[in-house]
Formats: C-alpha cells, structure tokens, sequence
C-alpha cells in the first residue's frame, strides 16, 4: 500500500520506455495502457485513503543522500491526492485528444511521471527534481510539435519558468544553510516563529515567491502563457493548463504558506493586488483576443487569479476566522480541480475546430449551431462551466472563494467580481460569433462530433455536472485537510 | 396530503425538469412527443401546484420548509432547503397555470419550425428553474435557479438562432442581468459572512428570522441594497431595463413567458421574499434602501411609459409597458405594500401573458408582419383575439370592476397615498395609470381598428390551439378580478397572513372614482389624438424631436454604447497592448539588463571602441539591435549572461553580510 | 612565512578569472575550451586547498572531487575539440561569432 | 610548505595563463595552456597530493595538450591568426576577480596555515575509490566511453 504512490511514478516512466520502443502505429495505445494503470492505481489511492485524517499518510521514505539532506519521501494527504486524481483524469483526456507519435506520447507519460512525484513528494529536492522534470518535456513538447511561433514560445516559457526555478532552488539553498533540512514538515514547524532571520527572510520568500509566481502564473509574470498555450499542441496545451499550472498553487499552498506566513502577511495586500489584477486584466485582455486559442489561455490566467485571491485573502488579515478561511480554502481546492477539468476541455473543444477549420480566429467561424450543434452544445456545456453557471463545477469553487475572500478582504474581492461579469462577456461574445448567425461559407463542410469524440467529452462533461450538482464526493477529500491548514493559520 | 407536499417540494420543479432533459434527448423529429412531454410535465407541476396551494390555506401565516444539507467543506455544512409559505404557493399557482397556457399556445404558435423539440426542453428549463426561485428556502438556491432562469432566457431569446440580431439581443439580456446579479452575488456573500446562514426559515435561526436578522445590525441597508441590484437586472428597472425591449428578437410564446409570468417577475419576487432585510429597523415603514426602491420604481415606470407611447413594434410596446408595471411594482413594494405589489404581479401575470400571446396571434395572423403601421382594422378578421386582446388592454389600463389590473392598481395608489416620506410617487403614478392607458388606447387603434394596411388585408384567425389559451386566459383575467375586490380582501389577507370576510360595503371606495376617472380621461385622450391611424404619429408631427428622443428609448442604449461599453472595449484592447508589449517587456527587461551585459561583448567594442561619435539615430537603431540580438544563438553571449549572474550573486552576498 | 588558504583561494581565483576572461573575450572556439579547461582547473586547485587545510585526519574527499574532475574535463575536451573539427568542416571557420545557428 | 616555491609557481603559472589566453598565435597560447597546467600540478605537489598533480600531468600536458595542438594543426587554415577580442569580457572578468577577492580577503579564518599532515598514499586513494567511491567511478567510465564514442561519432560522420 505505502508503495502504491511509488507505482504511480514509475508507471509512466516505464510506459514512456515501452512507447519509445514499441512499433510506431501502437506507441499512443501503450500510452494509453499506461494511464489506465495509473488511473486504477491512482483509484486505490483514494480508495485506501482514509479522509477523516488529516496528515500525511501512505508515507514512503527512504534515504537518498543523506550529505545534502535529500531523501526519497513521499506521503498524500488531501491537497496531493486531488492533485493525483486530477492528472489522473486530466491526461488520458489528452492523449485521447490528441493523435499523435511515439515522441509525443513518451513525452507525455514522462511528464506525467513528474507531476506525480511533484505532488506527493515532501522533500524539497525530490520534489524540485520533480518539478523542473516536468519542465523539458513541456518545453519540447511545444518546441517540437507546435505550431506558429513555436521556438519563440517555447524558449520564452523555458526561460520564463527556468528563472523562476532557479530563484527558488537559490532561495531553498539558503533556508537548507540555516535550518539544516529539506523535509517540509520539518521547515513548516520552524515557519511559524521566522524561518530565515532578517534580510535573508526576505530574500529567500522573494526567491519562492518568484517561482511560483512565474509556474502560476501571476500577474504580471504571466506574459510567457499565451505565447506558449497558443503555439502548444492540444493535447500539450490541455496538460499544461489543467496539471501544469497547478504545480505553482499547489507550491504556494505547500511552500509558501506553511513556510513563510509572517512575510506573506505583511505582504498580503500586494499579493492581494496582484490576485486581483490577474483576475480583472486576463479577462480583459481576453475580451480583446481574437484568436480562440489565446482567449482561452487568458481566462486560464483569471480562473487561477481566482485561485489566488482565496490563497492569499487567507492570509491578508491577522485575525482570520475559521469558518471564512475554511470557505476560501475549500474553495481554492475545488476551484484547482474544476479549473483543471473544464480548461483542459475548453481547449479540447478549441482544438476539435481548428482540426476541421484549419483555423482558429473568433471570426473565422459563424453560425455553427446549425451544421454541428452536437460540437456547440457541448463546448457551450464547458463555457459555461467556465464562467461560473450554477450547476456546473465552476461555481461551487467560486461561490467558496468569494464567500471566503470577501469575508477576508471585502474591497479586493468587490474588484475581483468584476472578472466574473467580463469572463461572461468574454464567452458570450465567443458563442455568439461562432455559434449563431447565418452558416458561414467556410463552415459549410464542418463535420459534427464524431462517436470517438462524443465518448471522449461525454465522462469530463458528466464530472462537470457531478461536481457542479453534488460536490461532495471531491469535498471529502481534503476537507480534513483544509480544516488542519486553517487551524495551522490561526 | 399537507404534509406529503411540503416534505416533496422538490418534485414540483423536478417534473418540468426532468421532462426538458428527456426532452433534450430527443431527436428533431418526435415533435409530437416533446410536445406531449412538456405539456403532461406543466400538467403535473400544475397539478402539485394546487396540491401545494390548498394546505397553505388551513390557517393565515402557513409556512413549511424542508432544510437539507448540499455539501460539507472544511467543518461546517452549507444547507439549501425548499419552502412554502402563501407567497410560493400563489406564485406557483399562477407560473404553472400561465406556463401552460404558454405551453399550448406554442404548439400552434412554432408547429413550422425545424427546432420544435429543442424549443419545448428549453421552456421546460425555464418553467423548472423559475419554480427554483420561487420554492427556494434559501438564498443561495434562489441564485442558483435564478441563474439558471437567466441561462434559459438567454437560450430562448437567441431562439432563433440564424437571425444575428436574434444573438446579439440574447447576449445584451444575459450580460445586462449578470451586471445585476453581481450586486446579488455579493450580497449574498455578504448576508453569508454577517448571519452565517444562507437559509431563509431555519426554525428561529434563519436569516430572515429574528436571530439572523439582529445579527446584520446596520450592513443590512447595504446588503438590502445590492440583493436589489439583482433584482433591478432581472427586472428590468432603470437604469438596466435596457435588455428587455431587445428580447423581443425571441419567439411571441417566449416573450409572454419572459416578461409576463417568470423571468421578470423574479425580480419583484426577490424583494419581496427578503422583505425583512429591506424593512429591517424601520421608522414608520421608511429604511433608506426601500426609498431607494421606490424611486427606482417611480423612474422606471414614467420612462418607459412614456417610450411605449413612440414605439411601432407591437411587441416592444408591451415591453415597455411591462416595465413600467414592473416599476409600479417596485413603487408598491417601496412604500410598504409587499402584498398590494405581489397581487398585481399576479393580475399583471394572467393580462400581460394574454396581452403577449394576443399579440403573437395577431404576428402569427399578418405572417409575421410586427409593425402596427401596417396592421389595422383586424377587428372583423380576427374577433377572438381582438376580444381577449380588448380584455387584457382594459385589465392592463386599469378599467375598474371586471379587470384584475384595477383593483390591484388601486391597492398600489393607496399605499403610496400612505408613504410619510412624499407624496411625489402617488401623483407620478397617476400620471402612469393615463399614460399606460394612452399607449394601450392607441395600440388598439392602430391594430384593430380604422382599414387594413400592409399585410393585414390577408390576416386570419389563429388556429383553436392559439385561440383556446387566449380564452382561458381572458376568463382568468375576469376571474381573477373577483378575488381581488376590498369587498372580499381575501387573497390581501391570505398573503398578508390574517383571515378574510366579506362585506359589499368595501366595493365602492373613493379611490376608485379617481382611477376611473384618470383611465376614461387616458382612454378619451387615446381616442381622440389617433382616430385617424396612419404611417405618422400625432406626436410625430407635432413634436419629432420628443417622439424621436423616444422612439430610441431616450438614446439609453447608445449612451451606455458611448461610455460605458466604449470604456470596456477600451479596457479590453489596451489590456491586451498592454501585455503584449508592456508587461511582457518589462520582466523582459530585468532578463533583457542581465544579457545586454552580457551581449555587450559583441556591442561593447564595436560601439565604444571602434565607432566613435555616432548620430543618435543610429545609436537608436543599434540598441534596437543590441536587443534582438539577445536572441541568436552565440555562446559567448550565453556565457556572459552567465558570468553576469555571478557578479549578481556576489552583490548579493554583499548585501547580506 | 608559509602560504595560508586565502593565499591559494586568491591564485585560483584569478586563474578562474583569467580562464574566463579567455571564454568570454577570444572569438576562436579553442580559446574558449581553453578558458574552460582553466576554470575547472582553478576549482580543482580550490579544493585541493581546502582538503589540505581542513582539520586533520581528513577524509581525502578534495582529491576524490579533484580525479574526477580531471576526468570528466579530459572527456569534455575530446568531445569539445572533435566539435570544434567537425563544426570547422562544416563552417570552414571556427570563430564563434559566424556560428550562430544555435538559435533558441 | 615552501613560501619561496610558492610565489615563484604562483607568478608562472599565472602569467602562463595570462599568455594562454591573450596570445594572438594559437599555438603559442596552447604551449603556454600546457605551461599553466604544469603549473596547476605543482601547486598540487605543493599542497601534498601528489597523485593528483601527476594526473594532472599526465591528463592535461600528456593528452589534452595535444589533442588541442592537433586540433589546431587540422584546422590551421582559418586558425593561424585570431583577430577579435572582445574586452567587455575583459571587464566582466575583471569585475568577478574583484568581487571574489574581496570576497575572500573579508571572510575569516582563512589565514591559516596548513597543519600537519600524512602523506597521502596511492594506496589510500585506490582504496577509496574501490570502495566509497565505486559508483562514481563506475558512472565516470561510462561518461567516458560515451564521450569517446561521441567523439568519434562527431568526427567521423563528415566521411561516412
């Protein structure tokens, strides 16, 4: 059982040998056997998690070198088990999506590989090997298989993110010199009475931060995102907005948080500000998209400002009360896992019309509903989930987030509202161009969705209404852990 | 039975659902079935309907709720629940029965079009979500089925999906009412974190309860205030009205649903069902944010009488018209009279849906034709609905005795005779009862009298299947009148909580004489200024710029197009500028500072070693090129950014120590 | 007087540098291999310094680090000078500032 | 430890590798490369290890040199005579040559003289590296069969 989450890692590295091997035509069915096998392990994960406990638990750990601290431990608790159910999901959704080649698919599974170890490992270096593993495979992902502008996005979101990386492997370096571990308990027992003494305190949360920031991303560190979610291929893109993006949440609520609270409370305000601004500039800028592709990598942006504002609004006021930190964490956590899902699907849909149309502009398409109105009501499913419609997954992560941060910081959240109003806009504007008005000439041929297709939307879409109408069976998950983190807090 | 239905609540709006997501499923073709589906789906919500109604009226101040939990995060539980109390139950009562009616008509009204059976789930939906709203027991479900009401809006209006103006209206309603429920939203999330309960009845620990209501202390006001932004969206109250007119683009049955028994009577409802946060620590009746309501009120109803009294599109002048009796409601809730504004949202209900599906009968009968300047003289070819349309238009004026629209008028003009704060509203809504029965006088005129023009000449009557709603309608409209006399207030007192009697006595009030007089005065004035219908109004002769000012609905929405939308858009492109060159260039620049330093090895010499004195352009142009070259691919220069890190690191360190 | 660590740290240090100074400023591509190879060497003598000055007995991990370095920066400059014929082949040049087709 | 020795090795291989990397001729600067390296090894013998200077030697002047020589004699049409020099690299260099000694000159406790010491035998160090150290030196092997085999493969392949 304890050696459950190590299968999980190794599974996909393994699979990604058999793909490279394997005879050219069967490299994405290995793949995705692969995934099955992880899907099922990832299962038993939840299966034997026990979510009335709050710690870790199916804790591995082994010495890896001891001289600098390292050591092979790995551990779930809720926060990492919704993460490795997400990529669980997330990624057989995008090798379906996706036909591709061995390359691809080993790529793929060798990412996979990465994101896992991120999430269950709780030893920095282990999970810094993790975290910058999973960085060549995106950046050679996009480079190799992209589209336009593929080299200049690729290399702008390498150096973007492999900056960050390096401010925060400096930073652990430093707090490693003074406190003499890598263990995140470990470092989070010290966090609470100043982890670094002074200046160095500073420097190392700046360092963190930056990360994280830039892996998010964070406004206005974001600027890398369009330019490589839109020269990503779908299946690339889909990974990277849906698993990808939370590795820097999920850094903020495991590093950041625990290890630093005193600094990211006197701070809180501006990180507050900024939450803000990615929520109300992505949108905007959304607004101003004309290219699908991009649109949606923007609205990413705003939906993980979301994220944020609940993260940081926990932390912005000195006294916090229970019950608010409990809503805006929950929140946090939903909104991770629905983000994942529907933006992933977001871009699945993007990529099935630019598959047919051979283009991708806002007004390349009109007056769709009437040839394929399976494909429209489908992708309006996911708009809407999006943009927050009630009975969808979008809004409970939401209605948590503000319910939490406007008890937490009422003004900020007041502002951030305001992304919600122009994420509507922003899908309506779309529907309306593509779906309705007269058959545009060009559109005349488009194939609806096709059976492969139907039965690759229809289990994402029917997660969207499970959590939209009972959240439940997600909340369970880490509600013991959110109520630990908030006891942690106050 | 009482006890079954208030345990099963759920089921009410659980038939219409289910019966549009069976609906949905279905292929275009098996119109008869999707149909059927609805129809039996509306007949059993109507049925539990009267089910739900009866019990409610054993004893004055019935309430019963069903309180369950939705989901658990972190340690505490958010619940949702179900209630039923006098105001659901008449609301349910006539959503249903109007929603029927609604739903025959249809068939006759969309039996040549492609999408039948998407047409009927869709309504479904929208009579589903609308009993949410009116059956929540707790505000958070009440958003989420308001929501939802708004989603199915937003599908039924862009019905006609071909049709770009058709889209573009369907977005204006689901954006303008979103702006509203943003208020909403917040405060919602605002009365979440003051009371800790979303639920209205809780046995005592309710938000609306005692308990949650002392809690609130004086964030009341402003939460009162933002939960009526909502309902000003949903509404349409000024100044957010404007989306209504344009959701005309739907399909006749859909604007009868809309702004006759659902969607716009959500807003009304809102208000009136948290009426004790809008009443909390009131002095005589008087909080700031229910005067803010009644001027609201007061605004919208005068302006959108007075732009009815310009417009040649039969369907937008009903529109008009029912924003302004949405604002007469708004008044009437204002000034104290919760239950005086919720019987006229149910008398406006019957005679706006008859007053709508007359209308659809009389497009359907010009083919198509919406323009009332080429209507005219229908009276002949088309007698029932120029009956039933003659009813609704004298309910809707306020004709006393035998149409609903007058007593429940009345009601309203003598609870704002009673507001301490001014006695401005009473006489402006006097004003509304001649303008309302001006507009309707020279609709009638222009539609149903004088000589055919235009496509009238061919017009026929509807088929049984249209005109048999009408009937029902009409009947209920005359019907309904009975109910709301003062000689027998009892429906004022069923909603009121107190129990009735009957004494004749209470038939003729004063009042009564006024409002006759002030409807003859708009009928005689109607008549008088259109006898002779024609492609130019009166008005439009006599003054063209106030019929023009109006005829575009005071230019409202080409001055938000100008400001507000112009400033957005605005936003929107310099957000993306912005990112693309300014944000994007300036984390580039710190990298872009590290690596000049470091491509520097090629600029340094050539620029101050070799060159010498340069003009400026030049030096201009080799920075632009400094900059660029960042990018090729020379070792060295990577080595030097390289090597400039590490001075980076040294400074560092010389920081720290 | 007998030569103290910071003696020793300074010599390397400016063989660090002047090996840089030849990787950085020199345009022929064996110039930069030999500013590395000085480089390594200057982090080899460092740690050879610190081994011979640290408390004794000390484990002989300085000279360890040090073999293999020497190893790994032999492997390097084979493979490195076999580059620099292959590129000088292909380019017929081996000054770097005409090879830039390693663009990113 | 000889002070006298000290400085004079210091001053030769310094300006060896002063020369080594500002000569014009590149053959020149490859002797004095060798030179500094010699250099580098006697520093070594200096310090007490004396396997290591030898390897050094051995590695360096014996191997590397004259690979660098050949390489030179085979690409000796462009290579003859190197004209650019880049003095911001000058600079830079410079510049971290002062930050480090300052860096050093203000750290204390290194001004201190060096104890007593075994000598360090081969036998130690084959020991070690039999030991403590066989994975490294397993890896090591395969690193360098890999880069004499990419060697090879990178000068071969123009012919094939």
């Amino acid at each position: 059982m304890a050696h459950l989450i190590t299968g999980l890692i190794f599974i996909p590295i393994l699979g990604a040998l058999f793909v490279s091997v394997a005879p050219r035509d069967y490299g994405r069915a290995v793949a995705l056997g692969s995934n099955l096998m992880t899907v099922l392990v990832a299962l038993a994960l939840w299966r034997y998690f026990d979510p009335a406990t709050a710690g870790l638990q199916m804790i591995t750990r082994q010495p890896w070198i001891p001289n600098i601290g390292a050591e092979y431990f790995l551990g779930i608790d809720g926060l990492s088990l919704l993460l490795v159910l997400l990529t669980s999901v997330v990624f057989p959704f995008a090798l379906l999506a996706q036909r591709a080649g061995r390359g691809f698919c080993a790529l793929m599974l060798v990412m996979q590989a990465a994101l896992y170890g991120t999430f269950t490992a709780q030893n920095f270096i282990l999970w810094f090997l993790f975290y910058e593993m999973s960085l060549i495979p995106a950046f050679l992902l996009i480079k190799v298989w992209g589209g336009e502008n593929r080299d200049r996005a690729a290399t702008k979101f390498f150096l973007y993110t492999f900056l960050g990386s390096v401010a925060m492997l400096l930073s652990f370096l430093a707090i490693y010199l003074v406190r003499g571990t890598f263990d995140f308990a470990a470092l989070a027992a010290f966090g609470k009475s100043g982890l670094l003494p002074g200046k160095l305190g500073w420097l190392a949360f700046a360092g963190i931060f930056l990360g994280l920031a830039v892996k998010v991303p964070l406004f206005p560190f974001h600027t890398w995102l369009p330019d490589a979610y839109e020269a990503a291929p779908t299946g690339a893109a889909m990974v990277l907005t849906g698993v990808l993006s939370k590795m820097g949440v999920y850094g903020f609520m495991r590093l950041l948080l625990p290890l630093f609270p005193n600094e990211i409370k006197i701070m809180g305000p501006a990180l507050l500000a900024l939450a803000v601004c990615s929520i109300v500039f992505a949108s905007l800028a959304a607004w101003g998209q004309s290219d699908l592709k991009r649109m949606v990598a923007y609205l990413s942006i705003n939906h993980l400002g979301y994220c944020m504002l609940g993260l940081f609004a926990v932390t912005a006021t000195t006294a916090v009360p229970p019950r608010e930190a409990q809503a805006a964490l929950s929140g946090v956590f939903l909104q991770i896992f629905n983000h994942g899902i529907t933006a992933a699907a977001l871009f699945y849909f993007v990529g099935l019309l630019e598959q047919r149309r051979g283009l991708r502009g806002l007004n390349d398409f009109g007056g769709l509903m009437q040839r394929t109105p399976l494909l429209c009501g489908w992708m309006s499913v996911a708009m809407f989930s999006s943009l927050g419609l009630p009975g969808l997954n979008g809004f409970v992560g939401e209605f948590l987030i503000f319910k939490g941060s406007f008890a937490l910081a009422a003004g900020y959240t007041a502002v951030a509202v305001l992304g919600l109003l122009i994420t509507a806009i922003v899908f309506l504007r779309a529907m309306q161009a593509l779906f309705s008005g007269p058959l545009d000439e060009s559109c005349r041929e488009l194939p609806d969705l096709r059976l492969g297709e139907k039965w690759i939307v229809l289990p994402v879409t029917l997660l969207m209404f499970g959590v939209g109408i009972s959240p439940q069976f997600i909340l369970t998950i880490f509600n013991s852990t959110v109520t630990q983190m908030v006891r942690l807090l106050g | 039975m009482s006890n079954w239905i208030g345990a099963h609540l759920w089921l009410i709006l659980a038939v219409p659902l289910a019966g549009s997501l069976v609906i949905l499923s279905l292929t275009n073709s098996r119109r008869t079935a999707a149909a059927a589906l609805a129809i039996v789906g509306q007949v059993l919500a109507f049925v539990l309907s009267l089910g739900a109604f009866l019990p409610t009226l054993q004893a004055p101040g019935y309430r019963v709720f069903t309180n369950f939990t939705w989901f658990t995060f972190g340690e505490q539980t958010l619940r949702l629940g179900f209630l039923l109390d006098p105001l659901t139950a008449v609301m349910l009562v006539m959503i249903t029965l109007v929603s029927l009616c609604i739903f025959v008509f249809s068939v006759g009204y969309m039996a040549s079009d492609k999408n039948f059976t998407r047409f009927f789930a869709y309504l479904s939906f929208f009579s589903a979500a609308m009993l949410g709203v009116v059956l929540a027991n707790s505000l958070l479900l009440l958003f989420v089925c308001w929501e939802l009401v708004g989603l199915a809006s937003y599908l039924l209006i862009g019905f006609w999906i071909k049709r770009p103006s058709a889209a573009a209206a369907a977005k204006k309603a689901f954006i303008i009412t979103r702006i509203g429920d943003l208020g909403f939203f917040l405060g919602m999330l605002w009365l979440y974190g003051q009371s800790g309960t979303l639920l209205f009845y809780d046995g005592g620990n309710g938000a609306l309860e005692s308990h949650g209501l002392l809690s609130l202390g004086a964030s009341a006001t402003f939460i009162a205030l933002l939960l009526f932004c909502g309902a000003v969206g949903k509404s349409g109250q000024f100044p957010l009205h404007v989306w209504l007119p344009d959701a005309m683009e739907g399909p006749t049955p859909v604007s009868a649903l809309i702004h006759a028994a659902t969607m716009v009577a959500a807003g009304i409802f809102l208000v009136a069902r948290v009426y004790p946060l809008f009443s909390l620590g009131a002095i005589a009746g008087v909080t700031p944010s229910l005067t803010v309501v009644v001027w609201i009120g007061v605004v919208t109803a005068l302006i959108s009488a007075l732009i009815a009294l310009a417009q040649w599109d039969i369907k937008r002048i009903l529109a008009y018209s029912t924003v302004s009796q949405l604002g007469l409601m708004m008044v009437s809730l204002g000034v104290g009279g919760v239950v005086a504004g919720i019987m006229h949202l149910l008398a406006h209900g019957f005679f706006k849906a008859l007053l709508f599906l007359g209308s659809g009968s009389v497009i359907h009968g010009c083919h198509e034709e919406q323009d009332i300047r080429k209507m005219g003289g229908l009276r002949g070819r088309m007698p029932v609905t120029f009956l039933t349309y003659a009813i609704g238009m004298m309910a809707l004026s306020g004709v006393p005795l035998f149409f609903s629209g007058a007593w429940t008028k009345e009601e309203i003009l003598h609870a704002t005779l009673q507001w301490p704060v001014s006695r401005a509203p009473h006489f402006l809504m006097l004003a509304g009862v001649v303008l309302t029965a001006l507009y309707m006088t020279r609709q009638m005129i222009y539609v149903f009298f004088g000589h055919p023009r235009g496509s009238a000449e061919h017009a026929h009557e509807s088929p049984p299947v249209m005109t048999a709603p009408l009937i029902v309608l009409a009947v209920c409209v005359i019907a309904f009148s009975v109910m709301l006399t003062p000689a027998w207030p009892w429906l004022f007192r069923y909603l009121a909580g107190a129990t009735a009697s009957f004494a004749f006595s209470q038939l003729i009030q004063p009042g009564l004489f006024i409002a006759l007089a002030l409807v003859v005065l708009g009928i005689a004035l109607g008549v008088l200024i259109y006898r002779r219908p024609g492609e130019l109004d009166p008005m439009e002769q006599s003054l063209p710029a106030l019929f023009r000012f109006l005829q575009h609905g005071m230019w409202l929405d080409e001055l938000y197009d100008r400001t507000v939308l112009a400033f957005a858009r605005g936003a929107a492109r310099t957000s993306d500028w912005l990112d693309r060159y300014f944000w994007d260039g300036l984390v580039r620049g710190f990298g872009a500072l590290g690596s000049s330093l470091g491509s520097f090895t090629k600029g340094f010499d050539e620029r101050a070693i070799n060159a010498g004195a340069n003009d400026a352009a030049a030096a201009a142009r080799d920075l632009g090129g400094l900059i660029s070259r960042r990018h090729s691919g020379q070792i060295q220069t990577y080595l030097g950014v390289v090597a400039v890190g590490m001075l980076a690191l040294l400074l560092l360190y010389a920081w720290l120590t | 007087m007998n030569p103290t660590l910071q003696l020793f740290l300074i010599i390397s240090a400016a063989l660090f540098c002047i090996g840089l100074l030849a990787a950085l400023s020199r345009r022929h591509a064996i110039f930069i291999l030999i500013g590395i190879e000085m480089m390594l060497a200057a982090a080899g003598l460092n740690f050879i310094a610190f081994w011979r000055f640290a408390p004794q007995p000390a484990p002989p991990t300085g000279v360890m680090v040090t073999v293999f370095a020497i190893a790994i920066a032999a492997a390097e400059a084979a493979v490195g000078l076999a580059l620099v014929i292959t590129v000088y082949r292909h380019y017929r040049t081996t000054n770097v500032d005409q090879i830039d087709q390693l663009k990113g | 430890m000889n002070s006298v020795a000290f400085v004079v090795i210091a001053i030769l291989t310094l300006a060896a590798a002063l020369a080594a990397a500002s000569l014009q001729k590149l053959i020149h600067a490859a002797l004095c490369f060798a030179a500094a390296f010699v250099g580098v090894a006697a520093f070594y013998f200096l310090l007490g290890a004396e396997f290591v200077g030898l390897v050094q030697v051995f590695v360096y002047v014996g191997a590397v040199a004259v690979l660098i020589v050949f390489t030179i004699l085979l690409t000796r049409r462009d290579a003859e005579r190197e004209r650019g020099f880049h003095w911001s690299g000058a600079l830079i260099a410079l510049a971290i040559f002062a930050g480090l000694l300052w860096a050093i000159v203000r750290t204390s406790g290194l001004s201190v003289a060096a104890p007593w010491i075994a000598p360090l035998t081969v036998r130690q160090i084959g020991e070690a590296l039999m030991t403590d150290y066989v994975w490294p030196l397993q890896c090591l092997g395969l690193v360098l069969t890999a880069a004499l085999i990419g060697a090879l493969v990178l000068v071969m392949e123009e012919k094939g």
